[in-house]
């Protein structure tokens, strides 16, 4: 492994840039998934159990 | 450079036994998948329809317990011995365990398999969830509640082990593979108690014939009571290997060992009291109580969604120590030749995608949209189904070399593997997912109805079915090649010098910046009981106050004549 | 203990977006008026079900104005009615559907809709929707039952209004 | 080669859970795509994948050279 290592980067020098790009898109997927699975998927469809209207 | 066969031949041993273990259940529970495809979809169905159950029994029996659990338990003994730089204290104590576990196995297995083949009276075709009044030979229940205190002997053997570096090194942190191990099994301490209770008080009794009936309500909420859980257990190795070897093995450090320990602490205060989720639609159960349910289980989300960050943060870490540049351009600079590393990373990638369908699962109206249905299926192909078993295949190309001292045959054959699961389970769980929103029922041998058809959303349901088949067969041909892979290794001559030193990634910021508190487990238990207790005692007091300790009844299922039912079955003939 | 300045951000995100599936959960159970089926009926004897005066004749039922209730059994490996005869309603009505197991555990769901419940020997699962249009349904056990299992199956039809005619009237 | 072989491979394999669910949202903005449409998107796809890996780096210049994994 070690002789793969082009250079060694400690913590204070490390922000995790790519980390942040992928976990933001990620963000957005499960945002826009979660919206459209839950308001037009199911709230969407027909049959759906309600309280009893007394 | 020392392997771990190296400097801990004994503890090896046992470790490669458990993989077998693994492994043997690994082969069958893959081709009686394959069988299942096959048979759901009518392409071939090489056993009659009820017996259809019986596979379906076995194949998640053998896959979700067996497999599972003899791996992780190789693993962590792997895990514990490495980061303590010890032994285990007594290696006949750690035989002791997997034999109990091999034992009550083997028991279990006589009426699963029994109940395939004719002439024998004995069966278990139960499913893994085992829901009286469906009931099985009590073999079955014998054998499960002797595995589960194997496990408890097996989690004993690594405190008993963490005690003993303890009053060696009285000052010392807790190395986090170790801190891992053992809040996993506190963990599992306090979750498998819902099952071993449901088993042994009552389905045993009552499959011997001693108890006449038991309240389904009741044995169904303490199985979820360890049926949500179960998945951490599995979980939570992958998490670690995750955590302290993926890291490792992309070229860098792990970037934050005490967000690791407060993930960790997170699972065991919050992963047993979720259960209920999975009975939102039970009727018998007040609306209030699922939401709590449902509350504890989108927090569960939190130790998840940090492990994401986390661990792409490592693997980033090594790439970038690899000469990785730009935003996503460090991607490239990834080991993707070698399947330890590929296959863990896909397997995370599919955690990623099974987070999505969780959260739908986690919400509680939302389930009458998947409530079992093929979706809930779609989903945990990819959490135990990938994230774990793909890890777990994965680190074998690391492990095996390290506790048997061989390399491995073909590396390549081992890329092709994973990647071969990946693009299977892409395609099966899919189709499982679209099938499942358009109603089509997960455990069920024949999908074709006569008086209706399903539609989905778009597309054709033979579409769907050929989706389930390809990825199926992908699926089967991968694990065909993992074995064959670890088989001829396993052939091969010994070489300890062409493989790596046994060891695992050092931490960006290590366990001296987390605060103490972090490792006083005695108080995070005391914690996650309590949480159990808030939330579970008032929903089962209710139930047994509704329906009686032994309920109110319904009929076993099957009513099969051998000697121990007969006294049940005389009853129930006075009854008729 | 340093915790980097980006896994803080996604730890906040992390929180947002679990604080927004609850909040979309309550606004289904609140906003929308999605009930659960919860605790509300009583325990019942399954070996007495022909002593009950709602499941010894399973049936359709008038019981309001346009609003219906329908009694189930689902056994192995049936429904009654459902499976032997559709469960017949008329367009535009509120039904209410009261499901109990005389053996072992079974589910009543409708496939492409939302109605979907466990049923439980002992329990009473009810369960009230609104139906629209006329329109044809299946019904499905979703639950493995036994050796049967997939056979299980049964027929739930919204009619017109003028072709809908109780048992009880013919 | 832009990128090393192993990641090809695993570039090819993660475009197909996108190729698959481009159909997903195709049906969801009314368009109905086949399943032979969606083979051929596929196709071309993972073609132009590959096509982009094999072409030589230096006739692109200005880009920096990611490392052989």
């Amino acid at each position: 492994m070690t002789e793969e290592l082009h250079r060694e980067i400690g913590h204070d020098e490390y922000n995790p840039v790519g980390t942040l790009v992928l976990i933001a898109l990620y963000f957005l997927v499960l945002l826009l998934l979660w919206l459209f699975v839950y308001f037009i998927e199911f709230l969407g469809r027909d049959l759906t159990v309600v309280g009893v209207v007394i | 450079m020392t392997t771990y066969i190296e400097r801990f031949p004994a503890e090896a041993r046992v470790i490669r036994s458990t993989f077998f273990t693994a492994f043997i259940a690994l082969g069958i529970g893959a081709l009686f998948g394959l069988l299942q495809v096959l048979h759901r979809t009518d392409v071939h169905r090489l056993v009659d329809s009820a017996d259809y159950y019986h596979i379906l029994t076995i194949h998640g029996v053998l896959l979700a317990l067996t497999f599972t659990i003899f791996f992780l338990a190789g693993v962590f003994t792997w895990g514990l011995t490495t980061s303590l730089d010890r032994g285990v204290v007594d290696v006949r104590f750690t035989w002791a365990w997997y034999g109990l576990m091999v034992g009550g196995t083997a028991l279990a297995a006589i009426p699963m398999f029994g109940g395939l083949i004719d002439g024998i009276d004995m069966s278990a075709g139960v499913l893994f969830t085992f829901y009286a009044p469906l009931q099985a030979h009590p073999l079955f229940y014998l054998g499960l509640a002797l595995f589960i205190i194997g496990t408890w002997l097996a989690g004993a053997d690594w405190i008993w082990t963490y005690l003993a570096w303890r009053r060696e090194n009285p000052d010392e942190r807790i190395p986090l593979p170790t801190f891992m191990v053992l809040t996993t099994t506190l963990f599992w301490y306090l979750s498998s108690l819902g099952v071993a209770i449901a088993v042994v008080v009552f389905l045993l009794p009552w499959s011997l014939g001693l108890l006449e009936q038991v309240n389904p309500l009741l044995t169904r909420t303490l199985f979820w009571y360890f049926g949500h859980p179960v998945v951490y257990f599995w979980l939570m190795p992958t998490y670690m290997l995750w955590y302290v070897l993926l890291p490792k093995v992309a070229g860098g450090k792990l970037f934050s060992d005490p967000l690791a320990r407060v993930v960790f602490v997170l699972f065991l205060l919050l992963s047993t009291p979720t259960g209920i989720h999975h009975q939102y639609l039970d009727p018998g159960i007040a609306e209030g109580f699922k939401f709590i349910a449902m509350t504890n289980t989108m927090f569960l989300l939190l130790p998840s969604l940090l492990t994401a960050f986390t661990v792409v943060a490592s693997v980033e870490h090594g790439a970038r120590q690899r000469g990785g540049t730009g935003y996503l351009g460090w991607l490239g600079a990834l080991p993707w030749r070698d399947p330890v590393f590929t296959g863990m990373a896909l397997a995370g990638l599919m955690f990623a995608a099974a987070g999505f369908s969780g959260m739908v699962n986690a919400g509680m109206n939302i389930n009458y949209l998947v409530h079992n249905t093929f979706w809930i299926v779609g989903h945990f192909h990819l959490t135990v189904g990938t994230a774990v078993a793909l890890t777990f295949m994965a680190v074998t190309y690391w492990l095996l070399p390290q506790i048997t001292g061989k390399p491995i045959w073909s590396r390549s054959v081992g890329l092709a593997q994973v990647v071969t699961w990946f693009v299977g389970m892409t395609l099966m769980s899919n189709a499982m997912h679209r099938g499942g929103l358009s109603g089509v029922p997960r455990r069920t041998a024949e999908p074709q109805y006569e008086n209706f058809d399903f539609t989905p959303a778009f597309g054709t349901m033979a579409e769907l079915d050929a989706g389930v088949v390809i990825g199926g067969s992908l699926l089967f041909l991968s694990a065909v090649l993992f074995l064959g892979n670890v088989f001829v290794s396993l052939t091969g001559g010994k070489d300890l010098t062409s493989i790596p030193e046994n060891a695992y990634a050092e931490a960006l910021s290590g366990a001296e910046d987390g605060p103490l508190i972090l490792d006083n487990l005695k108080l995070w238990l005391v914690i996650a009981v309590l949480l159990v207790v808030l939330t579970y005692a008032l929903p089962i007091g209710a139930i047994i106050d509704r329906g009686g300790l032994l309920g109110p009844g319904g009929s076993p299922y099957p009513l099969v004549v051998e000697s121990g039912r007969a006294i049940s079955i005389g009853l129930g003939e006075v009854v008729a | 203990m340093n915790i980097h300045a980006y896994e803080k951000l996604w730890l906040a995100a992390s929180l947002v977006l679990i604080v927004l599936f609850i909040g979309s959960v309550t606004y289904g159970a609140v906003g929308a008026g999605i009930a659960m089926v919860d605790d509300a009926e009583g325990v019942i004897d399954p070996d007495a079900l022909d002593e009950d005066d709602r499941f010894a004749d399973p049936r359709v039922e008038e019981v309001g104005e346009n609003e219906y209730e329908v009694y189930v059994v689902a056994g192995q490996f049936f429904f009654d009615p459902g499976t032997f005869e559709p469960i017949e309603v008329p367009e535009h009505s509120q039904v209410t559907f009261y499901v109990t197991s005389p053996d072992v555990i079974h589910s009543f769901s409708i496939p492409g809709t939302n109605a979907n419940t466990m049923v439980i020997p002992g329990e009473v699962a009810s369960m009230t929707v609104e139906v629209g249009d006329p329109q044809e349904y299946g019904i499905v056990c979703n639950e493995f039952c036994g050796g049967g299992h997939h056979d299980m199956e049964g027929e739930f039809h919204v009619v017109p209004e003028d072709e809908f005619t109780l048992e009880a009237d013919e | 080669m832009r990128i090393s072989p192993g990641a090809l491979l695993v570039l090819i394999a993660v475009s197909i859970p996108f190729i698959v669910q481009s159909r997903t949202v195709a049906a969801f903005i009314g368009l109905d795509m086949s399943v032979w449409q969606m083979i051929a998107l596929g196709t071309v796809t993972i073609s132009a994948i590959i096509l982009w890996a094999v072409w030589p780096e230096k006739w692109l210049p200005g880009r920096p050279k990611l490392e052989e994994g």
